[in-house]
């Protein structure tokens, strides 16, 4: 009976012989664990006072989980009440509250933070050879932030809600609105201030914390690509929490600001609100487009074609995304000529992610293409961005966008881009980063099985909406016409698989975070600093700076590519508990 | 920059207690530093920006409005609370010369005087405050307006140009507010002698601050106060 | 100046509403235009996809494929494409949009005021609607439109024209109905609780009709007489048609047994029906006792406008200090400008000073 | 590189400068022009030279790095957008071909 086999008891631990046990044998790391940055403390305390970016991106790991199923359970109630065309399942007024409070969480809670502040934290300074973000503890100020933001939010959920969409249209939310109008704004507010900071940080540590040799055109992608949603982070959310502070002024006092009735303009507020909000879109899809960049080099092996073409219309995005917001406002009562303008610069800002969608396919070309989980994420992410860019051109046409504004075509289109963009680039980096993250590996057959269900119960759910939508079914209708029943029946259905797809994973990440097999440093393998290191990596993620003299994306033989870190054999040590000394 | 191009010996490098573990070197800390302030203050311009262009649109529909509302503010507390913000601005410039030069003692003194004029900057605006009250121009509270009415002025937009006024104020009030917190905890610990010629990244961050908040209120004396002082005469 | 439009004759699409005005066939004829482009890229994104993806599969493990430069040729030339195709979209649709939202000088004006949540309609001749728009084939529309509360949006599919109506201000749409018949009507602003409520129809009628019509409707069968009683005294505020209101469902009512609150069943004949039109309390059906009980709680005299007697949301708790009744005492406006010839003081403004619109009315 | 440490005399004759240009811009706020823009006018420019002074010398930006040049241009650059944009829809509704709008 090998040592291996004896079971310990964990009052009275005997330290087994290390000679029994194969060097680096699944065995042999259960007993003798690198230190990383999981095990390297304990204690909820060693958690919630961390410093280290990576245990600060697994803190927002769990919170925007949490925010997201309580996001899609929202979803859900949606689409059972559109089963039929009576408001027959809950009453109009809760209805109002359902989608409202599903964009709020969706949109500040989870697609915001999400790749920023979970794989950005993670892996901005892994993939950039620094130690920790540039301000560690404004990076554990921010969780803290967003918690107290959530914990406004949600307070105000449990109070009877908020109904005034997630837009805040004044002078419904400011005069007319009787719910928490004030307390979920406030809460909105705080957590824009987690975004700033997060933000901030990402654009002085990619700036000021290169290793050696990491040239900016040497960075990954999703490096050039935070860093653009970074500058929207810092430019674009000051302005939405000035705006939310008038908003609650308005309301409260009554300054007249917006309020027609006290000479302000309703109108105002749409131009400061989208001011944010269109690039905030920017902001949740951007990080995605990083992802993807990386996942299609690696499952491909290949270097991203036209890199800093890729590189710098993620830089244009971020711009241009600032110049677009009044496309939103196209029936709003805007000057036909301002209206003018916006469109032309939205049709503009098209061409720079068509420009991504060209050369990532291009980047398949003689390639060496495996269909691991991450890549069928990432290709699902570039069929489905394609279709939601290219419905997005409907909108931006003046005289189209008449007709299909406020209708489910809107509907369709932004959540091809926020789910079929963001949430499958987010989907797909968790997969592609999952053995980096935990050290683990998922179970890769149900990683496929489960992408192909969402990626089925998402066209289901959303490509029938496109068609309502053109029919001239409304928005935010808790009651509809007869004639749109068959297309919501579908997405209904569709709505269905989609969340039991978004369950699967939800299962089996919790269960290889015990029982998956160990990762090697570099499972894929990738060319990235981050799979140089340790797989989880140490606290201080390199052993010792690395110096970078190779270009991005430039695949060699495993063997090359050598790993930066004290090897396992020389940094294990004993599970804390099961050690004699 | 990146940390390939910073040089240091390793003397210099050990020589900073100051040094965060996840710094290469002092340089690289202050570099970061002073970016992370300017990221900083430009999300700061943003934040202003929002009442800024709520302050300009509003300004160009009602112009006769809003220079009717600013003939009732008191010019003589504004240009004499400007005049006290460019003091500090000059005597924070000072601190942060003494703190890179290495003066402990000339760095507290100018530090304090800082804080004196920040704090003098408040009081007047308080006593402003409080003159807007017992003139009946508080719009939350007790407005009443009886001031002049050039043609096309209109009442509603002359308490919106006195909203525009307070909340403009006093978010700048809000910000000096949090400045004179900021110096307190400079002065407290130039007073124990933490800054060094090497390291004194707070102090001149604290400056950077201090400054962004003088600029603001650089703006907002001409664009609230002057906009109708030559009604007055 | 009106941009002439090249009349456009496309056959009405799948999954498209009907074409019933004079635009929608240029509207339509962009959708599929934006359709074409959508197809073609997507399926030479996704064939590619496909095609690479099995052509080139990972033959072995270590396989290491050569890295491929760059193109700036391929780069320059799907960056000026895409543009190039752009633009075509841009100014087809900003054409469009320019007729759209020019209405014609010629143009039969129609006062439109939004409400929570219904739809008030005042043709020049004077007549009112509610939740109905009566229109004559073949003339040219203009809406002239404001709101008395919040934001509300007007959009009628069929005719493919939409725009907000805004607190403070006018807004306008016009439009040509090409046939007849009866079109939706929907707010497509979320403007609270009832906002998918508020929704109606746009009835065009042949001239001939539209003028008796206009002139009492004399020709109309009885049960669309009784109908607009119906809508115009406000029984179908509480009577909705498809949700569940304040009062009883109405439809599948007639001849079926009801309920009563008092454990009794009656069958719902003309008798019934009468009886409960002229004294509702009569015999009351069960669960619809809480209107009648609010009105007992209201023998008590109170202050208070009633001007406006739209009801605050259900669960009224005010959260911010706002009291409901305070902002709503203050409805916004006149229904039109041209209002006092019309009717005289009925829609006076209610503060002049506030509620003048920024744009000066229509002369 | 290394920090740059501003003279004193830099600041006391950038100080006297502010100085100046608020009292120039307090009097000439008191007189009547013929066009109201005039006064607009001046006000604005005296205080964007002001604010120019204080960003290049008190907070050292004429010293600093190209990267702090861009960061601050940025900022600025933003608002202006912001203003601009907004502005063109309030200022051409003026000339709108919608009726009524003038």
């Amino acid at each position: 009976m090998s040592a291996a086999d004896t079971p310990i008891d964990p009052l009275n631990p005997v330290m087994p012989d290390p000679s029994a046990l194969p060097a680096d044998s699944p065995e042999w790391r259960v007993k003798f664990p690198h230190v990383n940055y999981i095990n390297a403390h304990y204690g909820i305390k060693s958690w919630l006072l961390t410093k280290d970016h990576k245990r600060i991106a697994l803190l927002y790991l769990a919170s925007v989980t949490v925010f997201f199923a309580l996001g899609g359970a929202y979803a859900i109630a949606i689409r059972l009440e559109l089963l039929t065309p009576p408001g027959d399942f809950v009453q109009a007024h809760t209805y109002n509250k359902l989608f409202t409070q599903h964009g709020i969480i969706m949109i500040f809670f989870f697609l915001i933070p999400s790749i920023p502040a979970v794989l950005g934290n993670f892996l901005v300074p892994l993939m950039i050879g620094a130690k920790d973000l540039a301000f560690p503890r404004i990076n554990l100020l921010s969780w803290y932030i967003y918690i107290a933001g959530a914990l406004f939010t949600i307070w105000a959920l449990l109070n009877g809600g908020i109904d005034t969409g997630w837009t805040f249209y004044v002078p419904y939310s400011t005069s007319f609105s009787n719910t928490y109008v004030v307390v979920a704004g406030l809460g909105i507010f705080i957590t824009g201030f987690s975004s700033i900071l997060t933000g901030l940080n990402f654009i002085v540590t990619i700036h000021t914390m290169r290793a050696p040799g990491m040239t900016w055109f040497r960075l990954p992608l999703f490096i050039w690509s935070t860093y653009a949603t970074s500058l929207i982070m810092v430019l674009g959310t000051p302005v939405i929490a000035i705006t939310i502070l008038l908003v609650a002024l308005e309301r409260l006092a009554h300054i007249g600001i917006f309020d027609p009735r006290l000479g302000g303009d309703p109108v105002l507020f749409q131009h400061m609100f989208w001011f944010y909000s269109h690039p905030a879109v920017y902001i949740m899809v951007l990080p995605s487009m990083g992802v993807v960049s990386e996942i299609v080099a690696t499952f491909s092996r290949k270097n991203i074609f036209g890199y800093s073409f890729v590189a710098f219309s993620s830089l244009a995005i971020a711009i241009f995304g600032f110049l677009v917001w009044g496309h939103h406002m196209f029936t709003s009562s805007q000057s036909v000529y301002a209206s003018m303008i916006f469109s032309f610069v939205s049709f503009a800002v098209a061409i720079p992610s068509a420009v991504k969608v060209f050369n990532w396919t291009a980047t398949l070309y003689k390639g060496s293409i495996s269909y691991d989980t991450p890549m069928l994420y990432a290709l699902g992410f570039i069929g489905l961005f394609t279709m939601g860019g290219l419905t997005g051109l409907f909108l931006a046409a003046l005289g189209m966008d008449v007709h299909l504004t406020d209708t489910y075509f809107i509907v369709a289109h932004f959540h091809y881009i926020m789910v079929g963009g963001a949430l499958m680039g987010y989907m797909g980096g968790l997969h592609y980063w999952w053995p980096k993250i935990t050290g683990r590996l998922y179970p890769e057959g149900w990683g496929r099985f489960s992408a192909l269900v969402i990626f089925v119960g998402f066209n289901l759910t959303f490509f029938p909406l496109f068609l309502a939508g053109y029919m001239g079914m409304p928005r935010r209708y808790h009651a509809y016409a007869e004639e749109f029943q068959v297309l919501n029946v579908m997405s209904t259905a569709g709505a269905s698989i989609l969340g039991f797809g978004l369950l699967i994973p939800g299962i089996y990440f919790l269960w290889s975070m015990r029982y998956g097999k160990f990762a090697a440093p570099n499972p894929w393998p990738a060319t990235g600093l981050e799979w140089r290191t340790l797989s989880p990596p140490p606290t201080e993620n390199f052993a010792s700076t690395p110096i970078v003299t190779w270009e991005a994306y430039e695949f060699r033989p495993i063997e090359e590519m050598e790993v930066i870190g004290p090897a396992p054999e020389q940094s294990s040590r004993p599970v804390p508990g099961l050690t004699t000394t | 920059m990146s940390a390939a191009d910073i040089h240091l010996t390793d003397a210099e490098q050990h020589a900073a207690t100051a040094l965060q573990h996840h710094f290469d070197n002092m340089e690289q800390q202050r570099v970061a530093g002073t970016l992370g302030m300017w990221v900083f203050l430009i999300t700061e311009i943003m934040f202003f920006g929002g009442l800024f262009t709520a302050y300009v649109l509003y300004r160009t529909l009602n112009a006769a409005s809003f220079a009717a509302g600013s003939s009732g503010l008191n010019v003589k507390m504004g240009a004499a609370n400007t005049v006290v913000l460019i003091c500090s601005s000059l005597t924070m410039a000072l601190a942060v010369f003494y703190a890179q030069t290495g003066s402990r003692r000339m760095q507290i003194i100018f530090l304090l005087v800082t804080w004196a004029l920040g704090a003098t900057f408040l009081v007047v605006k308080g006593f402003e405050y409080a003159e807007k009250f017992r003139d009946n121009h508080v719009p939350w509270l007790n407005f009443q307006w009886e001031g002049k009415m050039p043609p096309g002025a209109s009442v509603p937009s002359i308490r919106m140009f006195y909203w525009i006024y307070f909340v403009m104020t006093g978010l700048h009030a809000f910000h000096m507010i949090i400045g004179l917190g900021m110096l307190g905890f400079l002065i407290y610990f130039a007073w124990r002698g933490r800054y060094t010629p090497e390291y004194h990244a707070p102090v001149e961050l604290g400056g950077l601050y201090w400054h962004f908040v003088d600029i603001v209120w650089i703006f907002l004396f001409p664009l609230l106060y002057l906009l109708g002082a030559n009604l007055t005469h | 100046m009106q941009i002439p439009l090249p009349k456009i004759d496309l056959p009405r699409l799948p999954f498209t509403p009907e074409q019933a005005s004079t635009i929608a066939g240029h509207v339509d004829a962009l959708y599929l235009y934006l359709i074409l482009i959508t197809l073609f890229f997507s399926i030479l994104v996704v064939v590619l996809i496909f095609y690479f993806a099995v052509r080139y599969r990972r033959r072995t493990p270590d396989e290491i494929p050569p890295p491929v430069e760059g193109s700036l040729v391929l780069e320059t030339v799907w960056t000026i494409t895409p543009l190039l195709i752009a633009m075509t979209i841009f100014v087809w649709g900003a054409s469009l949009y320019f007729a759209l939202y020019r209405p014609p000088t010629d143009a039969t004006e129609i006062f439109v005021v939004g409400k929570q949540w219904m739809w008030k309609f005042q043709h020049t001749e004077g007549l009112r609607e509610i939740n109905e728009l009566h229109v004559p084939v073949g003339a040219k529309i203009k809406l002239t439109m404001t709101t008395e509360d919040v934001i509300h949006a007007l959009a009628v599919p069929a005719f493919r024209i939409r725009a907000d109506v805004v607190p403070g201000r006018y807004t306008y749409l016009w439009f040509e109905a090409t046939k007849t018949g009866r079109f939706h009507l929907f707010c497509t602003e979320y403007c609270g609780t009832n906002h998918s409520g508020m929704n109606g129809w746009v009835v065009v009628q042949d001239p001939a009709e539209y003028q008796a019509w206009l002139s009492g409707g004399a020709s109309e069968s009885p049960a669309a007489q009784g109908e607009k009683l119906f809508q115009s005294l406000g029984c179908a505020s509480c009577h909705k048609m498809d949700v569940q209101g304040r009062g009883p469902m109405l439809i599948g009512l007639y001849g079926k047994p009801q309920k009563l609150d008092n454990g009794q069943e009656v069958i719902a004949d003309d008798a019934y029906i009468r009886e409960s039109i002229l004294d509702p309390q009569a015999k009351r059906v069960l669960g619809f006792g809480s209107v009648i009980a609010y009105i007992h709680s209201l023998a008590a005299p109170q202050g208070g406008g009633t001007a406006n007697t739209a009801a605050p949301a259900s669960g009224s708790t005010t959260t911010s200090g706002i009291a409901p009744d305070t902002q709503r005492s203050n409805p916004v406006g006149p229904t039109s400008p041209r209002t006092q010839r019309n009717t005289g003081g009925a829609m006076q403004p209610a503060n002049a000073n506030a509620n003048t619109p920024r744009g000066t009315p229509p002369p | 590189m290394a920090e740059h440490i501003v003279s004193r005399k830099v600041y006391f004759v950038i100080f006297g400068a502010l100085i100046f240009m608020t009292v120039v811009t307090y009097f000439a706020a008191q007189i009547h022009f013929q066009r109201e823009a005039i006064n607009t006018i001046i006000a604005l420019a005296i205080a964007v030279t002001k604010a120019t002074l204080v960003i290049l010398y008190f907070m050292h930006v004429r010293y600093s790095p190209r990267l702090t040049w861009v960061v601050v241009t940025a900022g600025f650059f933003w608002l202006a957008i912001m203003i601009v944009l907004t502005l063109s829809d309030y200022l051409t509704r003026t000339q709108s071909a919608m009726p009524g709008i003038k």
